[in-house]
C-alpha cells in the first residue's frame, strides 16, 4: 500500500514537471491556430528550455546570492505544489503533507522569491514587475483561499484528496456555490499565471507587463528554471480545477492498476480540454489596464466570498 | 519555582543601580545587557520548567495592598509567556551587548532596560490585581523612558507622550475590569477572580474593559496609535521587545480575563473580538504597506499580527461561549502559537532593523538598498523573518496562520448566522492580510537589502558585529525550527489551552508525528518536516540535473534592463513607487491618497514632481478630534479663572443655591 | 502626660518667640528646631494617646494627620531655610518681612494642629479661620501687586466660605441641642457622634450643605476653588507646599468629621452624592485647566484641586475600600505635593523663572533635581510604585465595580489631567537644557524632597500595620 | 415674664435684623448703606442682649457689647472715614438692579423658610423662627456681596452675613463659643478694613471697584 503510494507519488511528481511544457506548447499551438497561424510544435517549449539550460549564464554586476538561489527555490516550490495536487490518483504518499491552504502558500513562497529577485538588480523594470505582482497576489491569494474555504465547508476538510472523495461520492450535486467558486478560481488562475487579460505571457517591453518584468535579468539556466516553473504552475492550476471540479475518472485509494490507467487517460483528456479552453479565452479577450486588475481580482474575491455565504442559503452545511 | 523567578527578577533592579552608579564607565551598558541576558536565560528556563511540569507554583511577598499582600504564581500558562518574553529578552540582550556601543545615550538605555524586563516578567507572574497593575505600569513607565532616550528630539517626546497616555488609558480600563471582578469575587486576588460569578452585564463589562485595556497595549485598531510612534523612537533592541514581547504580555492578560477568570461572556463577544482582530489585521498591514520608515513599518506589521492572534482568541471565546471546548482549545492553542511565533519573528526583524540602523544610521527605506552585499548575514536572517511573517511555508508564521485558518473553518459549526457569515469574512481578512504582508515585506526587504545603495551611508555599511549576528541567526533558526518541527510545540500549547479550558486529554491538535492536524486527520493536515525534506530533495534533483545538463559558465555583465542604461541608483524603483499600485487600489478610500503630478512642459528645465498626500483616517478621525476637543474645552474653561472676585462669589452663591434648592425639592417631593 | 499640649504649645510659643527675634540666621534655626521638636513630640502620640477632653482629643483619624502635619511642617521648615536664605540674598524679601514670615509659619502650624485636635466643633472652626488668616498674611509676603491681589481674593472667598461653614456648625449644634441639651457637650465631636443617631436628620442634611460649601471652599473644590491657584502661585514656595500639603487636608478633615456625624445618623440625606458631584466637578475642571498653565506653581496648584476632587469623590462614594483609598490619598497627596513644591522652589530659584516654557532639560543640566522632580510628578500622576497609585487603584476599581457610569468621568478626568502634567513635565525635565548647569543649589536642600519621595515610594509598596488599622477604623466610621 | 412674650419679643427683634438686611439691598448711597448697617448691628445687639436675658447666659451680653461697639459704631465710622479719605464714589455701584435684587432677596427668604421650618420640628418654636430669619439674613448678605461692585458695600455685605450668623448663634440655647466667634469675626472684618486701606494707600488704584482690582487673570508672568 505504502509502496504503491510512493510509486504513484513519484509518477505524479514526474508528470507535474515533464508534462508541463507540453501543456504550455499545446496552448500556444491552439492560440496560433485560432489566430490563423501554423504555430510551433507543441514540443517547442522543451527545446527552448534545453537551449536555455545550455546557454552561458550572464549575471548583472550587482546580482547577489539571493538572485542566484531564487530560481531553484521558485522552481522547487512550484514543483512541490504541483506534485501535491492529485491528478490521476489520490493515493499519493505525500498528500497529507499539505492541504489546499499550504498549496496556496507554497505558490506564495515562490512568488515572494521571484518578486525579491526582481528587485535585486535594482532596475526600474524589476521593481515595477515586483510591485504589480504583489498587488495581484494580494487579491488573488485571498480569493483562492476563499474558494478553498467554500470547499472546506462543503466537504468538511481542506485536504484535496478528501474533497475529491466528497465530490465523487455525490455529496455536492449541483451547487450554486461550487459554480461561483469555479468562476473565482478560474479568474485567480488566469491572474496567477499571467495570462490575458491580466498579463500577456508573450510580450516584453510593454509597460503593462508584470511577470516578465521581474525576470528580465535572468539568463541561461536560471531563466530556464523560471520558465519551467511558470509552465509547471499553469499545469498545476489546470490540475487543481480538474481535481476539485471535474474529479471524475480519478483513481481513489483502493483501486487497482486499471483505475490508475483510467485516471491517467482521464487526466490527459481533461488537461487538453481545459488548455484548449484557455487558449480560446485568451484569443477572444483583450488585455486590461493595470489598475483594472483590482476590479478583476476584487471581483474574484467577492465571488468566492459570495460562494461561501450562498452555502448557507442552500443549507448544505 | 515562583520564588526562584522572583529572586531572578530581583537581580534586574540591581543591574539598573549598577548602570546608574557606573554611568560614566564605557563598558557598563554592555555589562548590564550581559547581566540581563543571564537573568532572562534563567527566567526562560524557569518558564520551560513550569510549562513541562504543569500545575501552579505560588509565592507571596508581604508588600502591596496591606490586607492582601503581593501574590505571585507561575503555572503552565504564565510559564509559556515567560518563555516567550525571555526568549525575546535573551536575543535582545545579546544583541544589545554590542548594539549599545553605537548608541548615543547608552547609559540611559542601560538604566531603564533591566526595569523594563523586570516589569514584563513580574506582570506575567503576578497573581493579584494590584501586583499585576504595578508591574504593568512599571513596564509602561520604563518603556516610556526607553522611548525618551533621544529626548532632545521633539518628535520622540511626542511619541513618548502618546505612548504613556495610551498606556494609562489601558491601565484604567484594566483597573475597571479588575474592579468589577473583585467586587464579584470578593477580593483582588486572581484566585477570587477565578471563582467569581458574574451576570451577563458584568461579564460584558469585564470583557469590554479587558479588551480595551489589553488592546491599547497590544495595538488593537484604533488604539494602536502609539505603536508606530514609539517603536521607531526606542533603540532597536528595545523596540524588538516592545513589539515582539510587550504586546504579548497584553495578550496574556487578555487571555486570563477571557479564559481563566470568572466572566462567562456570550458567544457574540467572541464574534466582536474576532471582527476587531480582523479589522486590526487588515488595517495594520495596509498602514505597513505605505510606510517608508523601516521600524514604523515593522510596528504596523505588529498591529497586523496582534490582530491575527486576536482572531484566534475571539473564535476561541465564541466556541467557549457555545460550550465547544475542544474547538475553543484548538483556537486558543493556534493563537498562542501565533503569539510565540510572532515574538520570534518580530524580534528578529526589529533586531535586523537595528543592525541596519547601526550600520547606516538610516531608517528610511528610501535611502537604503543593496545591503545584501555588505551585510549578507543580516540580510539572510531578515529574509527569514520577512518570509516567516508573510506566512510562507515552511517557516513558523505559516504554521500558526494555517492553524488559525483551520479554526476559522470550524467557525460555522457555531449554530448562528453571525458566526456562519462572520467566519468566512474574517478568514478572508486573514488571507488578505497575509497576502498584503507578503507585499509589505517584499517591499521592505527589497528596498533595504536588494538593488543598489541609495545613499552614501548604505554604500559604506559593514556587517553587524558578532553578538548581534549570533542573536539574529539564533532567532532566524528558531523561525525555521518552529515552522519545520512545530509538533512538540503545538502539543504543549494544546495541553496548556486545554487546561485553561478545563478539559483534559482531548485531541485538540492531532499530531501523529510528523503530521499536524486540527481535531481530526480528515480535516486537512500539514507537515513542515516532510515538506522541507521534499522541497530540499527537489532542489537537489534540480541542481543535479542542471549540473549535468547545462554549462557552468558564469559571466558578469551590466544589467540589461531592456537596454536602458541607468547610471544612477536613483533610477531604481523607490518605496513609494513600489507601494503606488497598492496605494491606488486600497489607499484611495482608506487613506484618501491623492497624487499631484507636476509635469513641466518639455521646454522647461525644472524637474517633474509627484506629491502624494495621505491622511491617516484613524488619527484624523479619532485622536485629532479628541485633542482638539480637550484644547477647546481647556480654552473655554480657562475663562473661569479670569473672573473677578465678585463673580467667584457668585459661583459660590449659585452652588449653594443649587444644593439648597435640591434639598428643598427633596423635601417637597418626599 | 498630655503630649498633645506640647505638640500645640511648641509652635505657639515659638511663634511668639520668632515675632521678637530679629536675626535671620537665628530665626531660621529656631524655626527648624521648633518644627523638629513638635514633630518628635507628635511621634509620641502614636504610642500614647491622651484622654479626650471636651476641647481636645486624639483618635485614629487625627493621629496620623497630626504626625503628617508636624512632619511636613518640619521638612518644609528645612526647605524653607534654604529657600528663604536665597530670597533674602537676592533681595526679594527684607528682614521685617522675614521676621513676620517665621512667626506666621509657626502660628499657621499651631492653628492647623489645633484644628486637627479640636474636639469642640466651634474650636475647630476658629482654628481653621485662624489658619486662613495666617496664610493670607504669608501669601501677601512679597508685597507685589499680584501677591496682594491673590491674598485679597483668597481672603474674601475664604472668609465667606468660613462664614457659611459656621452657619453649618450652628445648625449641627441646633440639631444636637434638643437631644443632648444645651452646653459644651453638644458641640464636642466625641459626644455628638454617639448621640447623632437621634438627631433630626433633615437638619443635619441642611447643615451639611453649608458645611460642604464652606469647608469645600477651603478644600478648593470647584467651582469654589478660585483662590487656590493664585494663593499658591504668589506666595513663597514653602507656603505653597504647606498650603497644598496641609491646609487643604485640614479643611477636608473638618468636613469629614461632619460627614461621620451624618453617617452615624443614618437617616440624614446621604452626603455621598453631593461630595461625588463636587469631586467630579473639581477633577474635571482642574484637568482641563492644567493645559493652559504657563506658571509652574499654578500648574501644581490646579493639580491639588484635581486631587482634592479625587479624594472628595472617594469619600463621597463611601465604602470600606473607597474611604480607605481617600484617607491614603490624603496622606500621599500631601507628601507628594509638598515634595513637588520643594522641587519647584529650587527650580524656580535656579532658573529665575516660573514660566514652564522657559524651563527645559532639567534632567541634563541638573540630573538629581530633574529626576527627583520627575519621580515626584509621576507619583502625583498616579504611577506605581508610588503611594498615590494604590489609592487611585482602589478608588477607580471600586467605582467601576459599583457605579461604572461614575467611573467614566473619573477616568476621563484622570487621563486628561495626567496628559497635561506629563506633557508639561516632559518638556521641563527633558529636551535641551535651558538652565545654566552652573546655577547650583545646596545639596541638603534636596533632603526634604528625598525624605518625602522615600516615604511615598515606601507607602506604595508597603504600608505599616497600625496605619492600615487606623485607616480602616476611620473608613468604617465614614460609612 | 411668660414664654409667649419672650418669644414674641425675640421674634420681633429678629425680624428687625432681617428688615434692615433688606433695607441694605435697597439703599443707593453708601452713606445710607452704612447707616442702615449700623442699625442692623444695633438690632442684633438688642437681640443678643435679649437672649442673654431670657436664656440667663450672661456671656451673651459680651456678644451684644461687641455688636454694639464694634459693628454699630466703630465699623460704620471707620468706613465712613475711609470713603471720605479715599474719595470713593458716594453712590452704590450695582451689578444687578435694585428691583431684581429685592425680588431675589424675597425668594431667598422664602427658600430659607421652606428649608428651615420643616426640619426643626424638634427645636423650640423660638429657635425655629429665629433660625429661618438668621438664614435669610446670611443669604441676603451673600446676595449683597455679589450684586454690588464697590468694596465698601461688599464689606458691609460680609458683615451683614456675619450678623445673620451671630443671630443664629445667640438664638440657639446654650451655644458655646459665641463670644469667641464674634471676636474672630471682628478680627476678620478688621483685617478686611485694613486690607482695603492698605490696598488704596499702597497701590493708589483709581477706584475701589473690585472690577479694576481684579487683574490677576489666570497666568500672567
Amino acid at each position: 500500500m505504502i509502496l504503491t503510494s510512493v510509486l504513484w507519488q513519484v509518477l505524479q511528481t514526474l508528470i507535474a514537471v515533464l508534462a508541463a511544457p507540453l501543456v504550455t506548447g499545446f496552448v500556444r499551438l491552439i492560440k496560433a491556430r485560432l489566430n490563423g497561424r501554423i504555430g510551433p510544435s507543441p514540443l517547442q517549449p522543451y527545446r527552448d528550455l534545453a537551449r536555455l539550460l545550455r546557454k552561458e549564464l550572464v549575471l548583472a554586476g550587482n546580482a547577489s546570492w539571493l538572485f542566484r538561489i531564487a530560481p531553484y527555490f521558485i522552481f522547487s516550490f512550484t514543483w512541490m505544489a504541483a506534485s501535491l495536487v492529485p491528478s490521476f490518483t489520490t493515493n499519493l504518499v505525500l498528500i497529507p503533507t499539505a492541504d489546499m491552504i499550504t498549496l496556496v502558500a507554497l505558490l506564495g513562497a515562490a512568488r515572494f522569491m521571484i518578486a525579491l529577485a526582481g528587485l535585486d538588480i535594482g532596475t526600474s523594470f524589476g521593481g515595477l514587475g515586483a510591485s504589480r505582482e504583489m498587488l495581484i497576489a494580494s487579491l488573488a491569494e485571498p480569493a483562492m483561499l476563499m474558494t478553498v474555504f467554500t470547499l472546506a465547508l462543503l466537504a468538511g476538510t481542506t485536504a484535496p484528496a478528501r474533497i475529491i472523495d466528497y465530490v465523487l461520492a455525490g455529496g455536492v450535486g449541483l451547487q450554486v456555490s461550487m459554480g461561483l467558486s469555479l468562476v473565482a478560481l478560474l479568474l485567480v488562475a488566469i491572474a496567477e499565471n499571467g495570462r490575458i487579460p491580466i498579463d500577456n505571457p508573450a510580450t516584453h517591453l510593454e509597460l503593462t507587463m508584470v511577470h516578465e518584468a521581474m525576470v528580465l535579468e535572468y539568463t541561461g539556466r536560471h531563466l530556464a528554471l523560471i520558465e519551467a516553473a511558470s509552465m509547471v504552475r499553469l499545469q498545476l492550476y489546470i490540475s487543481l480545477i480538474i481535481c476539485i471540479f471535474l474529479p471524475w475518472g480519478i483513481s481513489q485509494s483502493g483501486k487497482g492498476l486499471e483505475g490508475i490507467v483510467l485516471g491517467l487517460f482521464a487526466y490527459g483528456g481533461k488537461l487538453a480540454l481545459l488548455a484548449a479552453g484557455l487558449a480560446v479565452f485568451e484569443t477572444v479577450i483583450a488585455k486590461m489596464r493595470v489598475f483594472r486588475y483590482a476590479d478583476f481580482l476584487g471581483g474574484a474575491l467577492l465571488l468566492s466570498l459570495l460562494a461561501t455565504l450562498v452555502l448557507y442559503v442552500s443549507e448544505a452545511v | 519555582m515562583a520564588a526562584q523567578a522572583l529572586l531572578a527578577v530581583a537581580v534586574l533592579p540591581l543591574l539598573t543601580m549598577l548602570a546608574m552608579a557606573a554611568h560614566r564607565h564605557k563598558l557598563a551598558p554592555a555589562l548590564v545587557h550581559g547581566g540581563c541576558l543571564l537573568v532572562s536565560l534563567l527566567l526562560g528556563f524557569i518558564g520551560i520548567a513550569s510549562v513541562l511540569k504543569g500545575g501552579a507554583d505560588l509565592a507571596a511577598l508581604p508588600i502591596g495592598l496591606p490586607w492582601l499582600k503581593a501574590h505571585f504564581r507561575i503555572d503552565a500558562f504564565s510559564g509559556l509567556f515567560l518563555v516567550i518574553v525571555n526568549l525575546g529578552a535573551l536575543a535582545a540582550s545579546l544583541f544589545g551587548v554590542s548594539y549599545v556601543k553605537h548608541l548615543n545615550h547608552a547609559p540611559r538605555v542601560a538604566a531603564a532596560y533591566p526595569m523594563f524586563l523586570a516589569g514584563m516578567n513580574l506582570a506575567l507572574m503576578a497573581d493579584d490585581a494590584f501586583s499585576f497593575l504595578v508591574s504593568w505600569e512599571f513596564m509602561s513607565v520604563s518603556s516610556w523612558l526607553l522611548v525618551l532616550i533621544d529626548h532632545e528630539e521633539e518628535e520622540n517626546r511626542k511619541a513618548a507622550f502618546t505612548y504613556l497616555m495610551m498606556a494609562l488609558f489601558g491601565t484604567f480600563c484594566l483597573l475597571g475590569a479588575f474592579g468589577v471582578l473583585a467586587q464579584a469575587g470578593g477580593g483582588y486576588g486572581f484566585d477570587a477572580m477565578r471563582t467569581a460569578k458574574l451576570d451577563g452585564l458584568q461579564s460584558s463589562l469585564v470583557v469590554l474593559l479587558a479588551l480595551l485595556g489589553a488592546g491599547s497595549k497590544a495595538g488593537l485598531v484604533p488604539l494602536h496609535a502609539w505603536l508606530p510612534l514609539a517603536h521607531p523612537a526606542a533603540p532597536s533592541h528595545v523596540s524588538a521587545l516592545m513589539s515582539g514581547v510587550m504586546t504579548k504580555v497584553a495578550l496574556y492578560i487578555l487571555c486570563r480575563f477571557l479564559f481563566d477568570f470568572g466572566p462567562t461572556p456570550a458567544w457574540w463577544w467572541g464574534a466582536i473580538i474576532m471582527v476587531a482582530g480582523g479589522v486590526t489585521a487588515v488595517a495594520g498591514i495596509l498602514y505597513a504597506l505605505i510606510q517608508t520608515d523601516l521600524k514604523r513599518l515593522l510596528a504596523y506589521s505588529t498591529v497586523e499580527n496582534v490582530g491575527i492572534a486576536l482572531i484566534g482568541l475571539g473564535i476561541a471565546l465564541a466556541f467557549k461561549g457555545e460550550g465547544m471546548l475542544p474547538f475553543a482549545a484548538l483556537a486558543l492553542a493556534a493563537s498562542l502559537y501565533h503569539m510565540l511565533n510572532h515574538s520570534v519573528m518580530k524580534g528578529l526583524l526589529f533586531l535586523g532593523a537595528g543592525a541596519v540602523l547601526s550600520a547606516t544610521n538610516e531608517r528610511n527605506i528610501e535611502r537604503l538598498g543593496g545591503l545584501i552585499h555588505r551585510m549578507p548575514v543580516t540580510a539572510a536572517c531578515f529574509l527569514a523573518g520577512a518570509a516567516a511573517i508573510s506566512a510562507l511555508p515552511p517557516l513558523n508564521g505559516f504554521v500558526s496562520e494555517w492553524l488559525i485558518l483551520q479554526t476559522l473553518f470550524l467557525g460555522p459549526k457555531i449554530p448562528n448566522w453571525a458566526m456562519k457569515f462572520g467566519s468566512p469574512v474574517v478568514a478572508a481578512m486573514v488571507a488578505l492580510s497575509a497576502a498584503m504582508a507578503a507585499a509589505a515585506f517584499v517591499r521592505a526587504f527589497g528596498l533595504v537589502f536588494l538593488g543598489r545603495a541609495r545613499s552614501q551611508a548604505a554604500l559604506l555599511a559593514t556587517e553587524a558585529p558578532i553578538p548581534m549576528r549570533i542573536s539574529l541567526i539564533g532567532l532566524a533558526a528558531l523561525c525555521a525550527l518552529l515552522g519545520i518541527l512545530p509538533v512538540s510545540a503545538t502539543t504543549i500549547l494544546s495541553q496548556i489551552a486545554q487546561s485553561l479550558m478545563g478539559i483534559e486529554l482531548q485531541g485538540t491538535i492531532i499530531e501523529g508525528w510528523p503530521w499536524l492536524a486540527p481535531i481530526s486527520v480528515t480535516r486537512g493536515s500539514y507537515s513542515g518536516t516532510v515538506l522541507v525534506a521534499s522541497v530540499l530533495f527537489l532542489i537537489l534533483v534540480t541542481a543535479v540535473i542542471i549540473k549535468g545538463f547545462g554549462t557552468r559558465q558564469v559571466r558578469r555583465g551590466p544589467a540589461w534592463d531592456c537596454g536602458h542604461k541607468e547610471a544612477s541608483p536613483a533610477f531604481q524603483y523607490t518605496a513609494s513607487s513600489f507601494a503606488q499600485p497598492l496605494r491606488r487600489v486600497f489607499g484611495a478610500s482608506m487613506f484618501q491618497a491623492r497624487e499631484d503630478v507636476d509635469m513641466p512642459s518639455p521646454s522647461e528645465i525644472r524637474p517633474a514632481r509627484l506629491d502624494v498626500h495621505m491622511r491617516d483616517p484613524i488619527w484624523q478621525g479619532l485622536y485629532q478630534p479628541l485633542i482638539d476637543g480637550v484644547t477647546h474645552l481647556a480654552a473655554r474653561l480657562n475663562r473661569l479663572q479670569t473672573m473677578t472676585v465678585r463673580r467667584h462669589l457668585l459661583m459660590m452663591f449659585l452652588t449653594l443655591m443649587l444644593m439648597l434648592i435640591v434639598a428643598a425639592l427633596r423635601r417637597v417631593f418626599s | 502626660m498630655n503630649v498633645h499640649l506640647f505638640v500645640l504649645g511648641i509652635p505657639l510659643f515659638t511663634s511668639a518667640l520668632l515675632a521678637v527675634v530679629s536675626s535671620l540666621r537665628v530665626s531660621i534655626w529656631v524655626n527648624v528646631v521648633a518644627s523638629l521638636a513638635s514633630f518628635l513630640t507628635s511621634i509620641a502620640l502614636l504610642f500614647h494617646r491622651p484622654d479626650a477632653t471636651l476641647w481636645l482629643f486624639i483618635d485614629d483619624f487625627n493621629v496620623s494627620l497630626v504626625v503628617l502635619t508636624t512632619f511636613v511642617g518640619f521638612t518644609t521648615s528645612v526647605f524653607s531655610a534654604g529657600y528663604i536664605a536665597r530670597e533674602r540674598k537676592e533681595g526679594h524679601l527684607n528682614r521685617r518681612n522675614l521676621r513676620f514670615y517665621h512667626a506666621m509659619y509657626q502660628a499657621f502650624l499651631f492653628t492647623m494642629l489645633l484644628a486637627l485636635m479640636a474636639n469642640n466643633l466651634g474650636l475647630m472652626w476658629v482654628s481653621v479661620e485662624g489658619a486662613t488668616l495666617t496664610t493670607v498674611l504669608m501669601v501677601s509676603l512679597y508685597r507685589t501687586r499680584e501677591a496682594i491681589e491673590a491674598a485679597w481674593k483668597y481672603f474674601i472667598l475664604c472668609s465667606v466660605g468660613i462664614a457659611l461653614a459656621l452657619f453649618g456648625t450652628i445648625l449641627v449644634y441646633l440639631a444636637a441641642q434638643p437631644v443632648m441639651g444645651p452646653g459644651e457637650e453638644a458641640m464636642a465631636w466625641t459626644y455628638v457622634i454617639k448621640a447623632s443617631a437621634r438627631f433630626e436628620p433633615a437638619l443635619l442634611s441642611l447643615a451639611f450643605v453649608f458645611l460642604l460649601i464652606g469647608y469645600g471652599t477651603k478644600v478648593g473644590l470647584a467651582p469654589l476653588h478660585a483662590w487656590l491657584p493664585d494663593a499658591h502661585a504668589e506666595g513663597p514656595t514653602p507656603i505653597s507646599a504647606v498650603l497644598s500639603g496641609l491646609l487643604l487636608n485640614v479643611a477636608l478633615y473638618a468636613l469629614l468629621r461632619f460627614k461621620m456625624i451624618l453617617s452615624a445618623n443614618g437617616a440624614a440625606l446621604a452626603p455621598g452624592p453631593l461630595m461625588v458631584a463636587m469631586g467630579i466637578s473639581s477633577l474635571s475642571l482642574a484637568a482641563f485647566m492644567l493645559y493652559k498653565r504657563d506658571d509652574i506653581k499654578r500648574l501644581f496648584a490646579f493639580s491639588s484641586i484635581e486631587h482634592m476632587g479625587i479624594i472628595t469623590f472617594a469619600f463621597g462614594m463611601g465604602g470600606a475600600l473607597s474611604n480607605f483609598a481617600g484617607l491614603l490619598h490624603m496622606t500621599m497627596h500631601s507628601l507628594t505635593k509638598s515634595a513637588i513644591f520643594f522641587a519647584v522652589g529650587i527650580i524656580s530659584q535656579i532658573s529665575g523663572t516660573k514660566n514652564i516654557v522657559n524651563i527645559k532639560g532639567l534632567a541634563a543640566s541638573h540630573p538629581v533635581l530633574g529626576w527627583s522632580f520627575l519621580i515626584a510628578v509621576l507619583a502625583i500622576a498616579g504611577l506605581p510604585p508610588m503611594g498615590v497609585f494604590m489609592s487611585e487603584f482602589l478608588v477607580v476599581s471600586s467605582t467601576f465595580a459599583r457605579q461604572p457610569l461614575l467611573a467614566l468621568p473619573i477616568m476621563a478626568g484622570l487621563l486628561i489631567a495626567f496628559g497635561a502634567l506629563i506633557w508639561k513635565t516632559q518638556g521641563m525635565v527633558f529636551s535641551k537644557p535651558s538652565i545654566d548647569p552652573a546655577q547650583g543649589y545646596a545639596a541638603w536642600a534636596l533632603a526634604p524632597l528625598f525624605a518625602h519621595l522615600a516615604l511615598v515610594i515606601l507607602a506604595g509598596i508597603w504600608l505599616p500595620g497600625p496605619l492600615v488599622e487606623w485607616f480602616q477604623a476611620v473608613a468604617r466610621m465614614l460609612g | 415674664m411668660d414664654r409667649a412674650l419672650q418669644y414674641d419679643t425675640a421674634h420681633l427683634i429678629g425680624a428687625m435684623v432681617l428688615l434692615f438686611g433688606f433695607q441694605l439691598l435697597y439703599q443707593r448711597r453708601i452713606k445710607a448703606v452704612l447707616t442702615t448697617f449700623a442699625f442692623q448691628a444695633g438690632a442684633l445687639s438688642i437681640a443678643a442682649a435679649w437672649q442673654a436675658y431670657i436664656q440667663n447666659s450672661p456671656h451673651l451680653y459680651v456678644t451684644a457689647g461687641i455688636a454694639l461697639v464694634f459693628k454699630a459704631f466703630f465699623v460704620p465710622f471707620a468706613l465712613n472715614w475711609l470713603v471720605k479719605r479715599l474719595g470713593i464714589h458716594r453712590s452704590v455701584e450695582t451689578a444687578l438692579g435694585i428691583g431684581p435684587t429685592m425680588i431675589i432677596g424675597v425668594a431667598l427668604v422664602a427658600l430659607s423658610i421652606v428649608l428651615v421650618l420643616p426640619v426643626t420640628q424638634g427645636a423650640s418654636a423660638l429657635t425655629r423662627e429665629n433660625l429661618a430669619m438668621a438664614m435669610s439674613v446670611v443669604l441676603l448678605g451673600l446676595l449683597m456681596m455679589i450684586t454690588r461692585h464697590n468694596a465698601v458695600t461688599q464689606v458691609v455685605g460680609f458683615m451683614a452675613l456675619e450678623n445673620g450668623l451671630i443671630l443664629a448663634a445667640v438664638g440657639v440655647k446654650g451655644m458655646p463659643l459665641v463670644v469667641e466667634m464674634s471676636v474672630a469675626f471682628s478680627v476678620l472684618v478688621a483685617m478686611i478694613l485694613f486690607g482695603i486701606f492698605f490696598f488704596r494707600i499702597r497701590e493708589r488704584f483709581d477706584s475701589l471697584d473690585l472690577h479694576y482690582l481684579e487683574t490677576v487673570r489666570g497666568d500672567r508672568l
